[in-house]
């Protein structure tokens, strides 16, 4: 009477759902001997999803160049991709995921600097390298001034930028005030303003107001209005690519004609295409790598053959991140991830798409220099180089 | 009346019973650890469904802001391990007694309000809660707490998650839990049977509450970092899915939603453009079919299975 | 001289500028069961609101037991011993018969929360109590067979025996029934009528119905208030009452 | 600028975001009216909208108007779609089940539309050029006017039907009563079909409008504006057309007024803050009545 | 004079409750018929059932020989029934004239409503002066007429009315009871539910007694309203 057939029926499906959890908890196996498994741990659904796929793109050729020139002594790369939803909780869950049931002997990803950092305790209680490709806040590698082992990055780090745009802010455009406008819902965003204050007021000037909005918003003229008033020499903006566009898009709308400074949340066609060629002029921003650069050239040729469209900076970076896992892989010689380990901290003068990298043993970081670029009538232009300061 | 107390003491055994071949699974590594954080994460999730369900379901008491009291116990338990080294067990009862004392000052005002009223008031103050928490430079705002000593582990949520049961259960059972069953039902006769409806809409809200202040603070000892983003309204309608799937006052229907949403989420993984696609037509499809959910207001106490394996009837 | 049990004085409330009961003047002695009629729309269920403090009266003064209960919240009129039903019947559907039952006992639980959260103390003795006390209201009602049905599939005659083995649970010294006998055949009217008296013998209760089947109310009231545009147009007895042209016009219209 | 100056420009900011928010809130309020179903699902019409407005300028190379035009018209019949499939089969099922499908329809429009256009962010061509008029010290661009106009122009539309057409009589009727609407010979599938297809154009209008200021749409998109219409239309007093407008209206100009004077980050809060202490003190909102249930 | 509605041997259930049990009745052309009874007696049931707002479970219900029971309500109006609900129900929030309008809702022909309306004007003053004032600011006497108004406005051949006395004033009762028979004069067939049997009864030909979901009494209006088997009926004695 209680029990219904349609009841009996829904608890024998739930049954075989358990039982099916059980069972497939069974199968992580190890991998056949054939291939070498790696893993990516990619935000590919969710709000960070449009950086993660970017990436995933980048990462995607290079393992496929590399399995086409012959992969590493005869084995071909196997990329198993999980997605963790752009969420740290993910990340943790997708990086678990990969380590336990795929088997895979070192990750790339995820993009972001939060999810790295949940990322980073399972890998190392697991002993499987990591590279980042994106996440350039400090702490991704380094915890309590001590170096995680397993924890390496491909791109260069937060402090990096900061002091190279303050110090070209307060140098080259002799700007005496500025302005901070940071989306607080990133690391990234909050340590790059932090360090661009710290340098620009010790070469002299002040940032006179700081101001903050979350990532996707939409309306940002409130807070350009009392921006605007504030009349400062030049506007700070470390963000990404999408709230950036519409940021100048409506600084410029209300009359804002200040100089605007980024990072490499700028790099991609697509601030321009939101803000407007023109609206864009007057503004830098300092990134990886310059297309004309050697090594960028092949990789956008080759890239845009693959894709059908450009590479922005993400892919770029995630490419880097897969150049310097095939070297490592190469380098070690087995998938044994203590070997995989030992061979990216010792990467040396690797020519990738942005840049000649050295991995730095004390940090993880790679040693690489920063470019500056301008935005002039919708074309990049470049500005300068500047190598790390220490 | 003995039946209770055996009952009881089955459904305990069996549970401990259920607890040894996991936990032995998981130790020997048969289960692996991607497995055995999705028990973890099941069993979180059954915390959070369940003291939602004794708001949502037992007293009929709309709320969409269940993710918002996750958040607080969440960040009260990781501010109690890390910035003052405190047990974690320590830990998981100020979350409960933060959040609990927070649903208790919400829910004095705000319980006044019915239906849609509630469930707007309620998801807007789960955001209130959480844009706070995003402010607060003191936890990491925005950015999320980072350095969280991993406590969480499948013997502390299992065991966990068998108290909250315990509770939630023993409380429906009892006076107290029909009178607010009897506010579900017809808050008008209720009022007239001589039940105090503020003062037991108000109790349902705060013990669901320190509930999901519990699971919280399981949460947030889990992953090493928390941020506010995994508190949106977006994750009190997945609890809210869980509960209604499962079947308003049922707990053992919220406690097979935690386990389905949680599954097929994890199942689907390998396809994240399909996985919310299937996801949202398996919502509607249940709604059409089952808006009853899974088990309706049954429990599995009471079903025909479980009575004859145990030999055991209705007492008439 | 019996004692009174409730009086009410000169209540009025007024909805939006009309008064929906007016100068309301009445008591009821201890142990009286009395009726409460008039036309639709007369103010009848209006009256029961006011007593049970689901309306405020706008003025006058409503004293249940020598102690005024105006501004006492329903549950706690309830608690001081005045239950009723529903003019629409208010069941607690998808509960069972005896969960609807054991619900009413609610005022009279004494075990706390910890005895409840941990199963210790007063919960299995008070939960045998009520669960005994509850059959036993059942059995009276002829409800006992339907006990772990779901109410809402109960015929619907049953369903008011119900609401009144409900408000029994209660222990309440007045019941207040609203149309007890609504959507009732003759035949279980006539039931219900006979287990209106025999209750009220057997639980001393005080009791005042509203009703609109004549046979019920002429059958067992011993007095009866009539009531039109919310004023009190007539009291008496039920033959009283049927002669009454005021009463006669009030229901069967004045012009002819 | 002093203190004055910056706040009668965070008022024109206001105006023209909360512009946005009453046309969402307008579908809102109607569905609400009709049925009452609180139709998580809108937001994502509304994103839906922006979408096809995007495709008519860019693969069809229309310019703003006909745009505009034929994302209501194409959005309004998907409103209707919707209401058939999905929430029809549920008209007397408990009201949480219908809004559970609703959550569902809400995911479903969100996923599959990032399956057929992808999750990247389209750029919305300029279609306006954004020139900015200073009115004295003030700021209004283009856009604004563009947006405040088309709002102005869409809500006399819909009075006119609302107030003076067959169809629109009958919906106010059926929102009113629908058991007396249908004793009038009014079918009230009909005008429940028609009330969606109403509240979805302007939905895609508000689409559109925040494709052209913004320059930016995407999949999910719908989710906060939805949410922020909702509110709106609970702040205005559910049901109630002018309520819808005016709740629209009082929430841009609260969050410009939050997002300029105190900071950004608690622009959401402050509009949730806003709407529960409304809800406390009128719980039928600004322009509501007070109802209790009869006993 | 031929059968105008037929009702034959309904059964109607709300939930659980069965509210009508095997009812027939007819109404004749050009009749008022009138349905009296206590409350909860089942009169406006009847009345919904006609209209096409609940279902009979059992039974036919036939207009001018057409088979009705079932069809939706909107559909029942065109055949030529129109009702006036119990309690009037007008629509508030609308003008005067919005409501009048919209009991012309289902007709297309501009110029046969506007001359409907001025014979609903003609019949009701009072709401002439009122046409642009909300219907919800009217007085309870007002409101029936605009009610009536409206179901006159689809230009029925049948109108239901029920209790259009309720919590009126005797003298607007009697008032409203002449308009009634007005309209039946000029040739609409009227089907009244009522409470105030005397007065139904004083203008109604055939008359109908219900008790409990059934027909316990019926006959000419006259015979009834001289007998005291009404009285018994809603006073019992």
């Amino acid at each position: 009477m209680f029990f219904s057939k349609k009841l009996r029926l829904a608890s024998a499906v739930l049954g075989v759902a358990m039982l099916s959890t059980v069972f497939a908890g069974c199968g992580g196996d190890s991998g056949s001997s054939d291939e070498f498994k790696v893993g990516a741990n990619i935000e590919m659904t969710g709000n960070q999803a449009n950086y993660g796929n970017a990436g995933l793109e980048g990462l995607r050729l290079a393992i496929k160049e590399a399995n086409e020139a012959g992969g590493i002594n005869g084995k071909q790369i196997k990329l198993v991709e999980a997605d963790n939803k752009s969420e740290s909780a993910e990340a943790v869950n997708a990086a678990t995921k990969l380590i336990s049931d795929d088997g895979v002997k070192v990750i790339v990803g995820p993009a972001v600097t939060a999810n790295v950092i949940a990322e980073s305790q399972v890998a190392t209680d697991n002993k499987v390298p990591v590279i980042a490709f994106a996440a350039t806040n400090p702490d991704v590698t380094v915890e309590n001034g001590a170096v995680k082992p397993y924890i390496f990055r491909s791109c260069f780090i937060d402090p990096q930028q900061g002091t190279v745009m303050a110090q070209f802010a307060s140098k080259e455009l002799k700007a005496k005030t500025a302005v901070m406008y940071i989306d607080s819902s990133s690391d990234y965003s909050k340590s790059l303003g932090k360090v661009f204050q710290e340098t620009f007021e010790a070469a002299g000037g002040k940032v006179v107001m700081q101001e903050s909005f979350l990532a996707k918003d939409q309306d940002f003229k409130a807070a350009l209005t009392k921006i605007k008033a504030a009349n400062a020499d030049v506007i700070f903006i470390p963000a990404y690519y999408e709230e950036v566009g519409k940021i100048v898009k409506q600084a410029r709308e209300i009359g804002i004609t200040a100089t605007m400074l980024g990072t490499d949340g700028w790099d991609d066609p697509k601030v321009a295409d939101i803000a407007g060629a023109s609206a864009l002029n007057n503004t830098y921003f300092s990134t990886h790598y310059f297309a004309e650069d050697p090594g960028a050239k092949s990789f956008i040729d080759s890239f845009t053959k693959e894709y059908g469209h450009a590479p922005n900076v993400f892919a770029a970076l995630g490419y880097d991140a897969g150049k310097l896992l095939v070297d490592a892989l190469k380098r070690a010689g087995s998938d044994d991830p203590e070997a995989i380990r030992k061979a990216i901290e010792e990467t040396k003068d690797l020519q990738v798409a942005t840049a000649k990298v050295t991995m730095d043993p004390a940090t993880h970081n790679p040693i690489k220099d920063a470019i500056i670029i301008e935005n002039v009538d919708g074309k990049y232009v470049f500005k300068s180089r500047i190598a790390p300061s220490k | 009346m003995n039946l209770l107390r055996k009952n009881d003491l089955i459904m305990l055994g069996l549970s401990l019973v259920i607890f040894a071949i996991l936990q032995v699974l998981i130790t020997t590594k048969v289960l692996t650890s991607f497995w055995e954080l999705n028990l973890i994460i099941i069993g979180i999730n059954v915390i959070m469904a369940v003291s939602l369900n004794l708001i949502n379901g037992y007293t009929g008491q709309f709320s969409l802001g269940h993710a918002g009291f996750m958040a607080v116990g969440a960040y009260t338990g990781v501010v109690m391990t890390t910035f003052f080294h405190l047990p974690f067990i320590v830990a998981i009862i100020a979350g409960a007694v933060l959040a609990g004392l927070l649903g208790f000052l919400i829910g004095l005002p705000t319980l006044r309000l019915r239906g849609d009223y509630l469930a707007i008031a309620t998801l807007g103050l789960g955001e209130i809660i959480r844009i706070v928490i995003m402010n607060l430079d003191y936890v990491g705002g925005a950015a999320g707490f980072k350095g969280i000593t991993h406590h969480t582990n499948f013997a502390w949520v299992f065991l966990i998650m068998l108290f909250t049961l315990f509770v939630i259960k023993n409380f429906v059972n009892s006076s107290h839990g029909r009178a607010c069953i009897a506010i579900r039902e017809n808050e008008i006769a209720a009022e007239a049977m001589g039940i105090n409806t503020t003062k037991y809409k108000v109790m349902a809200f705060t013990i669901g509450a320190a509930f999901a202040g519990v699971a919280g603070c399981l949460f947030g000892h889990n992953f090493y970092i928390i941020s506010p983003g995994s508190f949106t309204f977006l994750a009190s309608f997945n609890y809210l899915i869980m509960v209604v799937m499962g079947g308003l006052g049922s707990i053992t229907g919220s406690i097979a939603g935690a386990f389905v949403v949680t599954f097929i989420s994890a199942v689907l993984a390998p396809w994240p453009e399909f996985r919310m696609i299937i996801y949202a037509l398996a919502l509607i499809l249940l709604m059409f079919y089952r808006p009853q959910g899974l088990f309706g207001y049954m429990e599995v106490t009471s079903m025909g299975i479980f009575r004859r394996i145990f030999k055991r009837g209705h007492e008439s | 001289m019996s004692e009174v049990l409730l009086k009410a004085e000169n209540v009025s409330i007024v909805f939006g500028g009309l008064k929906a009961v007016s100068d309301f003047d009445f008591y009821i002695n201890k142990g009286e069961l009395i009726g409460l009629i008039g036309p639709n729309g007369a103010g009848k269920t209006t009256a029961f609101n006011l007593i049970t403090g689901v309306y405020q009266p706008t003025t006058g003064s409503i004293e249940f037991a020598g102690k005024s209960i105006v501004g006492k919240k329903p549950y706690e009129i309830t608690q001081r011993g005045i239950a009723r039903t529903f003019q629409n019947i208010r069941l607690f559907s998808e509960l069972t018969v005896l969960d609807n039952v054991k619900i009413a006992f609610h005022s009279h639980v004494k075990y706390g929360l910890a005895e409840t959260v941990f199963r210790v103390g007063r919960y299995f003795s008070e939960e045998k109590q009520i669960e005994e006390e509850s059959m036993k209201l059942l059995k009276i009602f002829k409800l006992d067979g339907h006990a772990y049905d779901q109410a809402k599939n109960l015929p619907y005659g049953a369903q008011r025996r119900l609401e009144i083995a409900r408000a029994l649970a209660a222990k309440p010294k007045l019941l207040l029934l609203d149309e007890p006998a609504a959507g009732m055949n003759p035949q279980e009217t006539k039931e219900l009528m006979e287990m209106i008296s025999w209750i009220r013998k057997e639980f001393g209760l005080t009791v005042l119905l509203i009703e609109h089947d004549m046979s019920l109310v002429m059958g067992i009231c011993e007095r009866i208030y009539v009531l039109e545009y919310g004023m009190i147009i007539a009291n008496g007895t039920p033959k009283e009452i049927q002669e009454n042209p005021e009463v006669i016009r009030a229901y069967l219209g004045g012009e002819a | 600028m002093d203190f004055l100056h910056q706040f009668v420009q965070q008022l024109i900011n206001g105006v023209s975001l909360g512009s946005i928010y009453a046309l969402i809130a307008l579908g809102y309020t109607m569905i609400y009216g009709i049925i009452k179903l609180i139709n998580f699902a809108h937001g994502d019409i509304y994103m839906v909208g922006a979408y096809i407005g995007f495709f008519a300028i860019t693969r069809a190379g229309l310019s703003i108007v006909p745009a505009l035009l034929i994302s209501m018209v194409v959005t309004g019949i998907l409103g209707m779609i919707v209401e058939r499939l999905a929430y029809k089969p549920l008209r007397h099922a408990p009201r949480i089940s219908v809004l559970i499908t609703a959550i569902g329809v809400s995911f479903f429009l969100e996923y599959a539309s990032m399956y057929f256009v992808s999750p990247t962010p389209r750029t919305f061509p300029e279609v306006i050029p954004s020139v900015a008029f200073n009115v004295g010290p003030f700021i209004v661009n283009g856009q604004q006017m563009l947006i405040m106009g088309i709002t102005l122009v869409l809500m006399l539309i819909l009075t006119y039907i609302v107030q003076k057409t067959k169809l629109g009589k009958a919906m106010r009727a059926a929102s009113f009563d629908v058991e007396t609407a249908q004793l009038m010979g009014i079918n009230a599938d009909r005008v429940i079909s028609f009330t969606f297809c109403i509240g979805s154009a302007l939905a895609a209008a508000a689409g559109v409008l925040v494709g052209v200021y913004y320059n930016s749409i995407d999949p999910l998109m719908g989710i906060m504006p939805g949410l922020k219409a909702f509110v709106a239309a609970v702040l205005g007093g559910i049901g109630i057309l002018p309520g819808a407008v005016a709740g629209g209206i009082i929430l841009g100009v609260i969050e410009a007024l939050v997002s300029g004077f105190i900071s950004s980050t608690f622009r959401d809060a402050a509009a949730f803050a806003i709407l529960i202490l409304v809800l406390l003190f009128k719980p039928s909102g600004i322009f509501g009545k007070n109802t209790r249930e009869k006993v | 004079m031929g059968t105008m509605l037929t009702i034959n041997d309904i059964n109607v259930f709300y939930g659980a409750i069965h509210a009508i049990k095997g009812v027939s009745l007819e109404v004749n052309e050009g009749e008022i018929v009138t349905l009296i009874g206590a409350n909860g007696a089942g009169k406006s049931t009847i009345l919904r059932t006609i209209s096409g707002l609940l279902k009979p479970k059992t039974g036919s219900i036939q207009f001018e020989g057409q088979e009705i029971a079932g069809m939706p309500a909107h559909e029942i109006v065109k055949t030529g029934i129109s009702q006036v609900p119990e309690g009037r129900r007008i629509f508030a929030e609308m003008s005067v004239l919005e409501n009048l309008e919209l009991g012309a809702f289902t007709r297309k022909d501009k110029d046969g409503i506007k001359a409907d309306m001025e014979l609903v004007f003609e019949r009701f003053p009072r709401l002439k002066e009122r046409i642009g004032q909300l219907a919800g600011t009217l007085s309870g006497g007002e409101q029936q007429m605009l009610a009536m108004g409206r179901a006159l406005m689809s230009r029925p051949r049948l109108l239901l009315l029920d209790e259009p006395s309720m919590g009126l004033a005797p003298l607007l009762i009697k008032e409203i009871f002449t308009i009634i028979q007005d309209i039946n004069k000029t040739g609409t067939t009227v089907l009244l539910v009522e409470q105030n049997a005397n007065m139904a009864l004083s203008i109604a030909h055939r008359a109908y007694v219900l008790e409990t979901g059934r027909i316990t009494l019926s006959g000419d209006a006259k015979e009834l309203a001289a007998s005291d088997e009404v009285r018994k009926a809603y006073l019992g004695g």
